[in-house]
């Protein structure tokens, strides 16, 4: 049981997912074949030992709200602690917009974090797909003596923004960078923070006196300028920040690669979500398949070559798909011919089709489409 | 708190017919068509009728069972008022404790745990079945013709009928004549080993049945006879779909491969789901030069190799050149590159060396042999083991 | 398993119930010392064997998502259905304010209503004290015939609005009364209602685009004017809906008449709420306790006549209490004398205090106050 | 799945020396102080230590157990990666099954069990002790000398010595002898019955222990002695807190009388909360005509006479005029109108006829004889029950 509280930022919708965020937050999106974004937040979280986690929503979130259930999936559902949606409250009118920065957000939740009894805090973005060994942050946190430590991603967090910090001989950074103009040996934040629990009070403070909004502009400016350090700690492992339609499709098809998949799900940090109980995949008599991830439910006679499906997927005989991602319980119809093409959840292709995107521009077909 | 109908599921024994495969853990949780355990399919099947007490009669090697089921979650049982219940033998005051003796002992033994529920009826199950099947429409018949017992029936090939409980019925449906293993049957009805008791009637026969020191104290054998015997009233309800014991690595083998005619059970229908728990594993993953054809394939296999005809079970991996045909790889199993596994069983976390081979093909479909490795096991890189042959768990301390 | 789905009215914060609903709404108000009002309409539709409940809520529904969690207390918790918090979705800006009426809570929840499996929906007020066997009012309703059956109060529903039927010779009605003035033999509907799905969804569509907004007033008049008929169940129970101040306190108080209580809780139809562990009540060597409730976790070393006492309460050496509602956690000081005052929770009096309230104008004393 | 540290619980007894409290149910589910069951404070004990995989040893009577613990969710243990698990005897491959014959032989017949989690150590907990103990100082300390087992003592008055396991230590702590109930003891230091092992070693010990055919299989007895014979390091770890044995009737009584003084045992700290699984009951009623005073009152209790100095558990009802004096009431039991029971206890569902008369006051303090009425038994109206007297359950047929 780690002195650590987690908070987790699941009220965004990206606005260049496009239609993949409709129905739903980022932090929601379906990814790799059974798991949602936020699985990757929360199973840091619970394999880290925090016990009590909130997650900050606003809007859009009633598929949040079915996915996680009590938090039973990541053993969250405890007595006192666990799981905490935190929609915005005593807002009445105030903001009926989404959230301007992580500023706003903190501030809408003022009341919560002020009765958080860990004395630490971290902050993981839902929309961050990494297995980040928060254990390990956090020692690194105690023993550098900075007040807020910022996880940064060994090569540039993929799809992630351009703020960066400039290691000082310690390891540690008083200079942040907006711009992604070339610094040597600047670092980039995976926007994954440890931060003593009373300075994010002051800082939640500071800003909502003030009108600050944003939490590197306002906050962690702010803090630099006042003298603070921020220690810097580095993910090794794989790390991509899922904010539009082509860094959601390279992520999927990153996952076919062994070395990736095998650095996001391990045993020893396992990748928790929620459990859905099915049938295994069914391979019919005429059925092909290569560099494909399958979940379990799917019922496949056609062929798929580099392609995510996740359960319950049909794909019916002489159908040919080729670097697709076809969500849950989706139908692929006979002989339709598929390249480049993202499908959501209960999508219908009917017999014949064809439909071929490019790997800058894949096409998405939205939720329970049936074409 | 009062219940209708509540379950009685015998899980008891070793399965020691399948032999190494059950040195480790009892028949019920024995790996089944890729993603399931054999007790799903009642557990699921009481689940889907709408019974929530199900008590589960086991002695052997609880542990691993115990874990499955839990709270008994997976199967929408983790209620209050009602649940999945493991009873294993117990010493009570002035009792030192005595082992199940027989299945009509084993619910004698309990009576007071179905007494907590009041029930009327008690439905007996055994963990060793296949089939899909609505206890609540077994129930209805046997209320509607005021039985005394209800038997669950399915009609066999005359010629195998001295294998099963045969039954003799009326006109009307009700049992004349019941013959354990008969050797020349009189009817081609077989017990299903499936039973609805009006339970204040199965009390009176259970505890007769106890004093009687002849008696080997089994529903076949003893309790069912003498109901028929003293004149209670037996109906068969007759069945009609997909049921298969795998008490046998035959039967267990066959059952299995019939998993890949989805026309024979149908796995996929989302109106009788047969649940299981699951581990937690990332999706299956198909290799650049793989092939897979006509086989079921569980998350968290790794496949780089051929698999056809096959079922896997979750965490299986099969190496670049491997061919796995006609076979059953259950958790978490590797198998080595180059190695060749043909009609076999392949046991939890066993592993076949690089470049072994594991069974062969039979001559002609009358001669298959059922190669088995148990699990823990280990084949040697490069190693043959014959068809028919049964390698034994050895290579891990556990 | 019954074909009939629960829908709970949890929007509603009345306004006569003052500082009581300020930190929360009408259906999580406190009460009988270990309850919540909701726990009536949730326990009564798990002990008929409703199996999926959706709660429509909107604002300061936190304490009801504390309360609730998964549906685990009672037995809602389940894979398929189950029970579902249900926020205003996909109405972003239309409607901040208050619900005005029942029908356009059910408009802005119409998607959900659409995908109910069950082709019967019991709709049941968040705020009634009241255990109603809805298995026998579903039986009553599929033997009548009627589209819609209305459970009655044999007694004027206490604290209850004035809406009456006119029962014809079958025990069943076509006339609706809104006034309180006297009709032989009308009796007053507890709003509660099992209804054919389909019909529900034809009045909230037909509501929904004649801008109405209310069940009574528009939907069950357009029925009855259409020619529709309402069945008429009397329930003979106790029933109290908490609309004011005055409703609260003496439908608590009720709970000292061992007739009422052992209506309201019996062993045959539970009850159910959220578990808290606590140590069992301990009273001093020179406490008194008269015609009192009282939930575990107390310290009682004061006297207590005619109370109701929620869990973990305090009552000090030489206080007095008489006539009181005391909510959990609240600790009543040494000497301290009370008298009709309701104390929500985390109240702190101070040693020596007196307040002295009358059954009419009970005192409240706000949660979390130290006086 | 690896843990530093787990837990097994021997809840196997019968507890016979509580005679007729126990006929129906094992002593860890025995009601205390009210709210609670014995086995809260182990269990709570574990859940506040951090210690999440808890084995309960059991072979007596365990579906009460069973049902008590349930998912474990009450201690908060329902995780997946740990919980409560039950563990009766069992069967195995080629063995037909062993009672558990000592405490050591509980241990041993479940060390695959314990060797599931990889433990380092492992904690050894009895099921009939009320205490608040931090297990997590105590491994601090285990770690901290490197010892091969810690175990927990008290200071007990000299003259009481002798009915305890007494330990002599050296001046830095460690155990340099152990005496099993000696006739003169050289120490006031009492061993708890809580031990924790380096679990190789404990293991290494208890497979020898088995060969030895003379061996009682028994820690206290025969595994410690060895230990120490061996030259293991053995450290003594004080414990200052409340502690009290629960195992016979006086003590039992004692113990709850106990909880009505809040400086022995602080059952309202929240930093360490007792939690138990709670019946859905209503809140407690206190009549118009009711007294009650220095007592602990559950939820679900209707008092309509005068309690004073008593622990009524929940669902207890008082009948108008009825005087309950220096008595536990269990859960359920129902004392009729002016009914008088003093210095007793009553069972669960027992039922006291209107006017009966149960125990009596002592003549001094020293001469206390505890009465006692089994569960679902029946004292009729108007009948006197002496002091010390045994009531046996025979009310009801379950």
């Amino acid at each position: 049981m780690a002195d650590l509280h987690g908070l987790i930022y699941a009220f965004h919708s990206s606005p260049a997912l496009g239609d993949l965020v409709m129905p739903r937050t980022s932090a929601s999106l379906p990814f790799c074949s059974r798991y949602r974004l936020i699985d990757f937040a929360l199973s840091s979280m619970a394999n880290a030992g925090v016990r009590g986690v909130g997650v900050i929503m606003q809007r859009d979130y009633q598929s949040l709200l079915d996915h996680m259930g009590s938090g039973k999936d990541w053993d969250l559902s405890r007595l006192s602690g666990g799981l905490r949606l935190l929609p915005p409250f005593g807002m009445h009118g105030s903001s009926l917009g989404e959230y301007k920065g992580g500023m706003e957000a903190l501030s809408a939740v003022r009341a919560y974090i002020n009765d958080i009894k860990q004395n630490y805090v971290v902050i993981f973005r839902g929309d961050l797909a990494a297995n980040i060994d928060l254990k390990d942050v956090f020692d690194a946190h105690l023993s550098s003596g900075c007040q807020i430590t910022a996880v940064c991603a060994e090569n540039a967090c993929k799809g992630g923004g351009d703020i960066r910090f400039i290691p000082d001989t310690q390891g540690n950074s008083k200079k942040m960078l907006f711009s992604n103009f070339n610094e040597n040996g600047a670092l980039s934040t995976t926007e994954v923070y440890v931060i003593n629990k009373s300075l994010l009070v002051n800082l939640v403070d500071w800003c909502h006196s003030n009108g600050k909004l944003h939490f590197h502009r306002d906050a962690l400016t702010h803090y630099l300028n006042e003298g603070g350090t921020v220690g810097l700690y580095v993910h090794k492992g794989y790390t991509a920040r899922i904010c539009s339609v082509s860094d959601y499709y390279s992520a999927n098809m990153d996952m076919l690669k062994a070395e990736y998949r095998n650095d996001l799900f391990n045993d020893d940090n396992p990748i928790y979500t929620k459990g859905r109980s099915s049938v295994s995949t069914y391979y019919g008599e005429d059925a092909f398949s290569r560099n494909s991830l399958v979940a379990d439910g799917c019922y496949i006679e056609g062929e798929l070559t580099n392609c995510v499906l996740f359960r319950g997927v049909r794909v019916k005989k002489g159908a040919k798909l080729k670097d697709c991602v076809i969500m849950q319980d989706s139908v692929v119809g006979e002989n339709v011919s598929l390249s480049h093409v993202i499908a959501d959840k209960y999508t219908v292709f009917s017999d014949g089709l064809a439909l071929s995107g490019s790997h800058v521009l894949p096409i998405i077909v939205p939720k329970c489409k049936i074409i | 708190m009062k219940k209708e109908c509540i379950a009685m599921l015998l899980a008891g024994g070793q399965g020691s017919r399948l032999y190494s495969l059950t040195s480790r853990a009892a028949k019920p949780i024995m790996p089944f068509g890729g993603k399931y355990r054999i007790i799903d399919f009642p557990l699921s099947n009481c689940a889907n009728s709408g019974i929530n007490v199900v008590g589960v009669l086991t002695q052997y090697q609880p542990l691993q069972l115990n874990s499955y089921i839990g709270s008994g979650q997976p199967w929408d049982m983790d209620i209050s008022r009602g649940g999945v219940y493991i009873l294993p033998p117990y010493q009570s005051a002035g009792s030192k404790g005595e082992w199940f003796s027989g299945t009509a002992n084993a619910i004698y033994q309990n009576i007071a745990f179905a007494d907590l529920w009041e029930p009327e009826y008690v439905l007996i199950l055994s963990g060793d079945h296949i089939y899909k099947m609505d206890y609540a429409d077994m129930l209805e018949q046997h209320k509607e013709h005021g039985a005394d017992c209800t038997i669950a029936v399915i009609q066999v090939p005359l010629e195998e009928a001295s294998r099963f409980g045969i039954m003799s019925t009326d006109e009307k449906g009700f049992v004349t004549k019941f013959a354990e293993k008969p050797k020349e049957p009189e009817s081609d009805l077989a017990s299903m080993g499936i039973y609805i008791f009006t339970w204040q009637k199965l009390k009176k026969y259970l505890i007769e049945d106890e004093q009687n020191p002849q008696s080997e104290k089994d529903f076949g054998k003893n309790i069912i006879p003498n109901m028929l015997n003293s004149g209670e009233k037996l109906w068969a309800y007759s069945f009609n779909g997909y049921w298969r014991d795998v008490g046998t690595i035959d039967s267990l083998w066959e059952s299995n491969m019939d998993m890949l005619a989805p026309a024979l059970i149908d796995l996929y229908d989302r109106s009788w789901p047969i649940r299981s728990r699951s581990p937690i594993k990332p999706p299956h993953y198909i290799g650049e030069n793989a092939e897979i054809r006509h086989s079921i394939v569980t998350e968290g296999c790794d496949i780089r190799g051929t698999v056809s005809n096959s079922v896997l079970s979750s965490g299986v991996s099969v190496g670049e050149g491997a061919v796995v045909n006609y076979s059953i790889l259950m958790p978490g199993c590797e198998i080595g590159k180059n190695a060749i596994v043909e009609y076999s069983i392949i046991g939890e976390n066993a592993v076949i060396g690089e470049g072994a081979a594991v069974g062969s093909p039979p001559n002609g479909m009358s001669d298959i042999k059922i190669t088995t490795c148990g699990p823990d096991s280990a084949v040697n890189a490069s190693a043959r083991v014959e068809a028919g042959a049964m390698i034994y768990s050895d290579r891990r301390g556990k």
